[in-house]
């Protein structure tokens, strides 16, 4: 038995209908004998039979549209199985279209185009969160100076005006600013005429107001100590890193000490990014961030804190790590001094400072006894926030310092604890 | 202009002229090898429309040297057959102008044969045609097509800009088992060099640095050489040291010179005397932003000409071609990004 | 000096550190941090070369005992 | 004009060959109709049903080494001229072991050694390469004829003028064949030439014309045999016009509005399958054993190309760009 299918008598013919059937079932025919004449879109064509044999049944009526290649009649051959070998029979059975073999690669000739539904591939609006957490300024710069920048470590983004159009900034711009002996101290060492454009502007813009609180950290000292007993030396916390990630913690809950103030509004970042300040072997400094640092635990603000160093010295930091701190804790180490008084780094709105750990007298319930503290100060854009919530961040911060085992474990997530 | 060549092989002389440079090229080729021969509108008893032909016919007779009717696609389809017949023809199309009717002869037989016959066709043909404005020939005589022809997979295009090309470039053509089509630019025929060598001809598919420089590679090709090599020697006079590249093989383009120059001077314009929209410059300016983006350091330019059929009047066809001061203000622009120079 | 090895490839260890220090000024018994500039995240990384290129372990409670080069020298000595 | 009567003697053996090659042409075409209505042969369809006359009468005249030039309804030319049907079935399916790796269909079959230089989708497109082909053979002296066919439609074109003339004004040695079947596509020869005896069109540049009917398998071969041989002495080029129709329409989508029915039916009446078969019977040249054997040859034949194209690969796409240029190998 063979199926008749719907004939295709062109590339862009998708459909055709029975427009009227010259033959009915039981009619033997011979090949070649015209048996309908299909309607296309460009008039009537006669449809012939290919084998002489009977016409079993008309499977549709006359005027119904049907797609190229759907079954219309069945047929059967005139000598059952005829002499036609197994091409015939391969071609005769259901039809399928002009497919290379599996293993081919796909190369539809056949030239219908297929208008299967074309899948629809959802843009994903990538949702601009209202806090404001991206670049911070949009100035221009050429792809070579871009290049350029990142070999010599500079953070084009400090130069505020380069000599291109409208003030983009061009190889000169960066050539300028390397254009001393890279590594020989002074006042033109591009690095440091960096720091100086950034630090005048801040400090200058800024009103900056001041804070400090002394905090004990005996218990957190003692937590570490038993902490790193059993440890080898590469998994041992420094207190720094419990310090930093209280800090972190706390700033979850004070929004308005970690954003960014532009053109004349502050937005608060999404998330902390905090900005640690690397002093760099040879002089000079590099801010790199440390992102989401509210959600890590202190060991993890560690291992970041390593890997931050390590690269910082070597040249290896990102270009996206030294640019999106939404706030900056400095410290000037062990052997630094008792408080720090920072500049913010515009456009931030906040910097913190770690005293070196020093031992002095204290008085607890009237009695003098030593204690172990660290002095850390608060600098603050008084635009933006006030001493009243200056001072709750640092208790806030002090408080946190108190319950080291609880900075432990990374934060799952960082909403569902939201403090105070 | 010396004008008749001696047909002797001992001859030498100071200088030679663009158009001199190509009737001996033809010459010798057709000495070394009898499969050569000319065909073309004129090319015989008038000695060509350029006098590039000029004596070949009494040299080599009317069988080897055939005056063609204007029968553009005919002649250019029977140098295609020819081709495919184990001949080696050199077809002179008079100007880029005429050729607009042989195109279909040109790609659909030339360029897409030996692909589309699976490989078994080879059509070792060579094409040359005038090209270019300046002559004040107006619109319909004064075309640059040479970014057509560069268009189409199959065909290799030649702009021969020096003497030194113009005498050895065409012997590379003709040992080409492809179509090679050649442009000659026709402000170039009275251009007179020193008697050129081999040497100073590099492989056909090469482009040439005539003029090294540090701030801005000025890239061109054919009849623009010369406007480009004379805005470059201003700006060095101005404190701006311009490379300038010659392309010479426009189809398949040398991108390693061009990327090489460009990421070495940070700046690239390109002059072309074609019109801007779908040119030559065009496909040059995306080569460059998407293989040397990292070492730009402004916008890649074209100095093209204003997209107006080529007027008549000579001071018209003059501001619609590419001027050297256009050439040296848009470099200086590039160089400087708009500042004084300090 | 049988500890010339030992010295040579703790020096090398801190040279992975601090790359720009000239070594042979530095005085074997003056504090090494204080000399060397060596904040508190560079010295657990000479603790971590030290413990794995050269086996051995310094718990915090003997950082005292090794603060100057000698005085680490002969605490590496004693506990290979 | 009618032929003279200088018939060559025809024996039976040739007359048989002769239907047998005209049967190849026509069942193949049959079978490429069905496939295409399949979907399994794509792009244009031109079939040669009707006009298989021609293509077998002259090529009988060839030598392996003339040059052969066709038109876009090129499988008669092609199977007549002795390509393999495996290879042209192939190209209709776009396989790789297709004539042109499949690159070309139905339009582009090609064949180097038997100096087949395929179809060409543009009307009149090949009237030049024949006159440059030509040229070339004289140039080095070979005594080889090419041989251009074309339809009536391509005498439109100016390539017709430009290469008849060159074709006489260099004494060329080319066999035009002109395959008047009536219309160009859907255009009537009435409605679109001033002048519509062909053959006269060509003697305007001197050639040497004959008309014959192109349904006359034995006029058409021994005129084209007659051709040849002046053409090898230097006879310069000739024209051979021959009357014939397409039973079926310009392409596989042509309504056919432009004739009639019973106008395609008395030409079928007439066709060169039936006409030749008739007169073999009337002279019992032929027993229905010996036509049911040639029939069989025939479909075994048609089948079997059928499966290779079938089982045969596509070409892979890595290939792709080889042989835009000599260097890309192929």
């Amino acid at each position: 038995m063979k199926i008749i299918n719907m004939p295709s008598f062109g590339a862009d013919m998708a459909k055709g209908e029975v427009a009227h059937w010259n033959v009915k079932a039981g009619d033997t025919v011979k090949k070649g004998d015209i048996i309908a004449s299909i309607e296309t879109m460009k008039g009537l064509i006669d449809m012939e039979v290919f084998d002489d044999g009977t016409i079993e049944k008309l499977l549709v009526d006359e005027g119904i549209e049907l797609s190229v290649g759907q079954p219309i009649a069945e047929f059967r051959l005139a000598n059952e199985p005829s002499l036609d070998n197994t091409a015939q029979a391969a071609v005769s059975h259901a039809p399928e279209k002009q497919q290379p073999e599996k293993k081919q690669p796909e190369t539809e000739t056949s030239e219908r185009p297929e208008f299967a539904a074309q899948p629809v591939i959802k843009i994903p609006i990538i949702q601009k969160s209202e806090t404001f957490s991206g670049e911070a300024n949009t100035a221009k710069i050429s792809p070579a100076a871009r290049q350029k920048a990142k070999e010599l470590g500079i953070d084009w983004r400090l130069i505020t005006h380069g000599q291109g159009p409208d003030g983009a900034i061009v190889l000169a711009d960066i050539e300028r600013t390397a254009s001393a002996e890279p590594n020989k101290h002074g006042i033109n060492d591009p690095m440091r005429q960096a720091i100086a454009a950034v630090v005048s502007r801040s400090k200058q813009q800024i009103p900056h107001y001041y804070l400090q609180l002394d905090m004990v950290v005996d218990g957190a000292q003692h937590w570490l100590t038993k902490h790193n007993q059993s440890l080898p030396s590469e998994q041992r916390i420094l207190l720094n890193a419990i310090i930093y990630t209280a800090i972190a913690h706390a700033l979850k809950s004070f929004p308005e000490f970690n954003g960014f103030y532009l053109d004349g509004k502050f937005a608060a970042a999404e998330s902390v990014h905090l900005g640690n300040v690397i002093n760099l072997r040879q002089g000079g400094l590099v801010v790199a961030a440390i992102h989401n640092a509210e959600s890590l635990g202190c060991e993890q603000m560690m291992i970041k804190l390593k890997d931050q160093v390590i690269r910082a010295r070597e040249g290896g930091l990102r270009m996206s790590e030294m640019q999106d701190a939404t706030v900056t804790v400095s410290n000037l180490g062990e052997r630094g001094c008792d408080t720090i008084q920072s500049i913010i780094f515009s456009p931030q709105v906040a910097i913190i400072g770690i005293g070196r750990q020093r031992t002095v007298p204290w008085v607890v319930d009237s009695n003098v006894t030593s204690a172990s503290i660290v002095s850390i100060t608060l600098a603050a854009d008084h635009r933006v926030s006030d001493g009243h919530s200056g001072a709750r961040l640092l208790n806030k911060i002090n408080q946190l310092l108190q319950k080291p085992e609880r900075l432990i474990c990374t934060r799952n997530h960082s909403k569902n604890r939201s403090a105070n | 202009m010396n004008t008749d060549i001696q047909n002797n092989d001992n001859k030498t002389t100071e200088t030679l002229t663009y158009r001199e440079a190509m009737r001996l090229a033809i010459q010798e080729s057709m000495v070394a090898d009898e499969r050569v021969f000319l065909v073309g509108e004129d090319v015989g008893n008038y000695g060509g429309c350029y006098a590039v032909s000029k004596g070949l016919s009494e040299q080599f007779g009317p069988q080897r040297i055939i005056d063609a009717p204007l029968s553009e696609a005919g002649f250019v389809g029977a140098g295609v057959g020819a081709a495919i017949g184990g001949m080696r023809p050199i077809v002179e199309v008079m100007t880029v102008n005429f050729s607009l009717l042989a195109l279909d002869q040109i790609v659909n037989n030339a360029a897409t044969l030996r692909h589309m016959s699976g490989g078994q066709l080879s059509i070792p043909l060579v094409i040359r045609m005038a090209t270019g404005a300046g002559k004040q020939l107006a619109a319909q005589h004064s075309h640059s097509f040479e970014n057509w022809y560069a268009h189409v997979p199959g065909i290799k295009v030649l702009a021969p800009a020096t003497v030194a090309d113009a005498r050895y470039m065409l012997s590379m053509a003709l040992a080409d088992p492809d179509p090679v089509v050649i442009f000659e630019h026709v402000m170039l025929y009275n251009n007179s060099e020193p008697m050129p060598t081999t040497d100073d001809c590099a492989d056909m598919h090469k482009a040439q640095v005539r003029k090294t420089g540090s701030q801005i590679s000025l890239i061109t090709y054919g009849g623009s050489l010369g406007k480009t090599l004379e805005a470059a020697a201003i700006l060095e006079q101005q404190g701006i040291c311009a490379e300038v590249i010659d392309l010479r093989c426009l189809r398949p383009l040398d991108t390693a010179t061009v990327f090489a120059s460009v990421n070495k001077t940070k700046r690239v314009l390109v002059v072309d005397e074609g019109w801007r929209t779908g040119s030559l410059a065009g496909e040059i300016c995306a080569l460059v932003a998407e293989h040397c983006f990292w070492s730009l350091d402004a916008p890649p330019k074209r100095q093209c000409s204003i997209e107006v059929p080529i007027p008549y009047p000579r001071h018209l066809e003059q501001a619609v071609l590419p001027k050297v001061e256009q050439i040296v203000e848009s470099a200086m622009e590039l160089v400087t990004n708009g500042q004084a120079m300090s | 000096m049988h500890q010339e090895p030992l010295k040579e490839s703790v020096s090398q260890l801190i040279l992975n550190i601090a790359p720009e220090v000239d070594m042979n000024t530095l005085d074997p018994n003056d504090d090494m941090r204080d000399e060397l500039d060596l904040d508190s995240i560079d010295f657990v990384r000479l603790l971590t070369s030290i413990e794995q290129k050269l086996g051995v372990r310094i718990p915090e409670g003997d950082y005292a005992q090794v603060n100057t080069l000698q005085k680490m020298l002969d605490y590496i000595a004693q506990n290979r | 004009m009618i032929i003279d009567n200088t018939k060559p003697h025809i024996d039976k053996a040739h007359l048989h060959q002769l239907l047998k090659q005209m049967l190849r042409i026509r069942r193949f075409e049959e079978k490429c109709a069905q496939l295409y209505t399949q979907e399994k042969i794509r792009g244009f369809l031109h079939l040669y049903i009707g006009e298989e006359a021609i293509a077998v009468g002259v090529m009988k005249s060839l030598t392996k080494d003339d040059a052969v030039l066709a038109t876009f309804r090129e499988h008669g030319h092609a199977l007549a001229r002795g390509l393999e049907m495996n290879k042209v079935m192939a190209e209709m399916y776009g396989k790789v072991t297709g004539s042109s790796r499949g690159r070309g269909g139905s339009m582009h079959i090609f064949d180097s050694d038997l100096r087949f230089y395929g179809g060409n989708a543009i009307v009149a497109g090949a009237l030049p390469l024949a006159v440059g082909l030509a040229l070339a053979d004289k140039m080095q002296n070979k005594q080889n004829v090419t041989v251009c066919f074309f339809g009536e439609g391509a005498v439109a074109e100016g390539e017709f003028h430009e290469s008849l003339n060159l074709a006489k004004l260099w004494q060329l040695p080319i066999l035009f064949v002109c395959e008047n079947n009536g219309y160009a596509m859907g255009t009537a020869l009435e409605i679109s030439e001033s002048e519509q005896h062909i053959y006269k069109k060509a003697q305007s540049y001197g050639l040497d014309v004959r008309q014959v009917n192109g349904m006359n398998v034995v006029d058409v071969e021994s005129v084209a045999k007659h051709y040849c041989d002046a053409i090898r002495q230097g006879a310069g080029p000739c024209l051979l016009e021959c009357t014939t129709y397409r039973f079926r329409g310009h392409s596989m989508f042509d309504t056919q509005l432009y004739r009639s029915a019973d106008d395609v039916k008395k030409w079928k009446d007439k066709g060169p399958i039936v006409k030749l078969k008739n007169w073999l019977q009337a002279n019992n040249e032929l027993s229905p054993h010996e036509l049911q054997q040639i029939e069989s040859d025939v479909a075994k034949e048609v089948d079997s190309a059928v499966a290779f194209a079938e089982q045969s690969a596509f070409e892979d796409e890595s290939d792709l760009c080889l042989g835009v240029y000599t260097e890309g190998k192929i």
